[in-house]
């Protein structure tokens, strides 16, 4: 059977450039950068490389980026290090950040809430997208942190951080983003988009999981989460996870240098996707920005069906898609993101996400339009509400 | 972390020894990092290293640093020497890590030492008093902030 | 030039099996365990399958085991977890642990001092080894956490863990075991030792950088550090690094299964090494205990030289080692550890670890012992305290 994934937002292959890259250091650089002796110099030096490449492809300077263990990771250090280290200075508790965050982001948000902050979840249109005025609206002289996500990773809709960003130059709040959707995805510069932090993962742009970065701009400073050695100026301690910083500097590397015409290849195929299904499928509709969106990412709510049978109906086929996050897809709730966007309970539930990558191809689209026809068709024919739909329609 | 010429001056290093009839001998230490230099100078009548030797307990840096101003004080004269400073030092080993700045600092105080040893000896008119050699701490402080 | 790597304290070469087994991860599982189509589903399996071995090296239930990112974050779970679920719980702020712990273990007590808890130090004897006794003396009602790592990194001394996991069974207090320098060394077994977590590491085992495991007794509760999807039951979110845990799995399972014959050839190895050295070269002493000491570490101290010139001097010969702990090297400070014992700071400075790892053979110590004899009595004849030593003994 024809295997195809379509489930790019939640983690992607490993290309072989990055396990090459990987695999030579593990056998060639065994050594802890920490140590003084020629086996730790070399293994720094690697590091050190890496670090000027991840700088590099978001226009940042080496010094400003700390490599951690996780998209998760660089998020959580940017929020708490940012609300912690504000808090012993005393410098007010307001947070604002919206109602689409990653997990990583809003739930982080929340305990913040039980520590004493208080927090302002901006909403976003029906699209998807915040309203610039909102944050100007919502900011406080109290305010400490700013965090709002550069692209959502259900919907895919942009935001407008660069304008953002501006605003908040003259406000001593600090502007965090979370990345890890985009970059390699969408042009990506911590100047252009004027942000104090960056979040970024390695594993969704066909590098290793379990690796990160946290660009922190020269001159903030943020609260370790977590106490020990002296690695990643003390922000990160841990033995550095060498062969997964060379990774994502290659696979950062080779996504930013491939992203002019591959965002284009990859938006072709998703409006193509996106258009058929529209048309060809009844009671369908577009979920996020039709234009301020990820060039890889197509969100359709088909009515009157559930989300969760469609995946396996579609997973039977060798279609891998998802229905949100991955990561939340143990609860049974519908998407935060999708009721946040004014989606009745139903409607979310039947919510589909295809997010494209490096090897999709347009005989692929073809594919998963022809079976998504079939299985929405079987489905619909199993489910009352549909068959009522039809009945009141009739 | 070091550049060649550290390497170079750790591996190889100048002038290292006694002088037994040394017209002036300078020993400083600095007990927090343990490092102890040892400098012995022969001292022509008209003020000129004629000769060195030193012997120093330390890391890398300290021992390089030694060895390093041993050769830029050689046939120079004590008022030129007075004007040597630790980053001179550390400038002609092509630099020295943030972290081993203060290493090079064992290195002047000990000729000053040496200096003032000569002054006291001979008498003579040199511009050095036991203030020069305070230690100013600032130098031996450990930066644990590894900001580079 | 012959390379000898004496520095397996600080971190291990990986093993061809661990490779391999994590680039056919790399190339054939990139599935997001949480996803529920089937490259999830596979990814996940593998996960589990992970989990299960590693479950199995230390004597735990495969429900016990969380991964970390690595040694330092399962630590930092442990404690700052442990420490902040039981203020919340309000069930007291008292915290047991020795002097010799590894900054992970120790600058973390060190901030929960900070945050309002109290901490006792227990200091070791001139082995290094704590006495159960003292552990007992300190316990009070309101001691809510006993953490004290298994074995040394330094000096390499054991601890007699089960003796005060014994005594605690008797006591609510949580306990917890840095094992991360004996797992695969020592046989570890969770219940033998009577602990309640213990942490792990999988690059201090052949295993890879970045990857960490923590065991924690069925029922004990711990705080998270981060927040964000419900990875690793809430405790450690972040898209599993599964490559790498399954790194970690492949390097414990080998470790543990030649824990025996490898263990029994270190030992043999190490104490040639200690013998020759504490004979050959005058004014020398063995640092840690003599038996109660991981089979592959030795710690001489050689009086009258300075570490740094030490490492610096091998180093040139090719031979790596460290003074103390690697992560450390950065600092200026002699090693902590050493201090502990009660060694005055020059002796401490003049400390050499030297760590065996699984390639180290009969050959290189032999080479190692003839070089130390050269270099130590070049860096000797260039010390002013040497000559002053001298000069007081004739
Ligand atoms: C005793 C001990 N605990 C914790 C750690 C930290 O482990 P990691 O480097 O994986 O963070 C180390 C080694 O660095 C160690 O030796
Ligand atoms: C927008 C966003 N933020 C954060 C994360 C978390 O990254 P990681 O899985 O590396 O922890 C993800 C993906 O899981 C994401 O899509
Ligand atoms: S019926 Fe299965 S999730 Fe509601
Ligand atoms: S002289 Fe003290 S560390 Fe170099």
């Amino acid at each position: 059977m024809r295997k195809i994934y379509l489930d790019h937002g939640a983690t992607t292959p490993m290309r072989n450039e990055v396990i090459d890259a990987m695999v030579t250091i593990y056998r060639e650089e065994f050594g802890n950068p920490s140590s003084i002796h020629q086996f730790g110099r070399s293994a720094k030096k690697q590091l050190e490389d890496a670090r000027a490449k991840v700088a590099k492809a978001i226009g940042a300077d080496a010094k400003e980026i700390i490599f951690t263990g996780s998209g998760t990771e660089a998020d959580n250090i940017a929020i708490l290090g940012t609300a912690r280290m504000k808090a012993k200075q005393g410098k007010g508790k307001h947070i604002i950040t919206t109602t689409i965050e990653h997990h990583a982001v809003l739930d982080t948000c929340k305990l913040l809430e039980k520590e004493g902050f208080e927090v302002t979840y901006l909403p976003v249109d029906e699209h998807g997208i915040l309203a610039v005025q909102s944050v100007q609206d919502a900011l406080r002289d109290d305010t400490i942190l700013v965090t709002i996500m550069h692209a959502n990773n259900e919907i895919g809709s942009v935001q407008p951080i660069a304008e953002i960003g501006q605003l908040l130059k003259n406000h001593p709040a600090v502007f965090h983003t979370d990345a890890v959707q985009t970059v390699g995805k969408l042009a990506v510069d911590v100047n252009e988009l004027a942000v104090d932090l960056l979040a970024i993962s390695a594993h969704k742009i066909y590098g290793p999981k379990g690796v990160g970065a946290l660009y922190v701009r020269k001159g903030i400073r943020v609260e370790p989460l977590m106490i020990g050695g002296g690695q990643e100026r003390k922000i990160r301690p841990s033995t550095e996870n060498l062969a997964g910083i060379v990774g994502l500097a290659v696979a950062i590397d080779l996504a930013v240098s491939e992203l002019a015409t591959e965002s284009k290849r990859l938006e072709g195929l998703r409006d193509k996707l996106i258009h058929e299904l529209l048309t060809k499928v009844p009671e369908t509709k577009l979920n996020g920005h039709p234009v301020h969106r990820l060039p890889h990412n197509a969100n359709i709510s088909f009515e009157y069906i559930e989300g969760e049978s469609l995946i396996l109906s579609m997973d039977m086929k060798g279609i891998a898609v998802s229905s949100g996050s991955a990561c939340t897809s143990g609860s049974l709730d519908p998407s935060h993101v999708l009721m946040a966007m004014g989606l009745c309970h139903q409607t979310a539930h039947g919510s589909l996400r295809m997010t494209l990558g490096k090897d999709t191809t347009e005989e692929d689209i073809d594919y998963v339009i022809a079976e998504l026809q079939t299985i929405v068709a079987r489905l619909r024919e199993m489910s009352p509400v549909w068959e009522q739909y039809i009945k009141s329609k009739a | 972390m070091y550049t060649e010429k550290v390497m170079d001056h750790f591996t190889n290093p100048r002038n290292v020894g006694e002088i037994p009839d040394a017209d002036a001998v300078g020993e400083v230490g600095n007990m927090k990092c343990g490092d102890i230099m040892k400098l012995y100078l022969k001292i022509t009548d008209d003020g000129v290293i004629e000769d060195v030797k030193f012997k120093t307990f330390g890391c890398g840096a300290a021992i390089a640093t030694s060895s390093m101003s041993t050769e830029l004080i050689k046939g120079k004269t004590v008022e030129e020497c007075l004007k040597l400073t630790n980053s001179a030092i550390a400038e002609a080993l092509d630099g020295l890590p943030p972290v081993k700045m203060h290493c090079s600092v064992l290195a002047e105080e000990a000729l000053k030492s040496a200096l003032l040893d000569y002054k006291k000896r001979t008498g003579k008119d040199i511009p050095i008093s036991e203030e020069d050699l305070k230690g100013d701490d600032d130098h031996h402080d450990h930066d644990h902030d590894c900001e580079e």
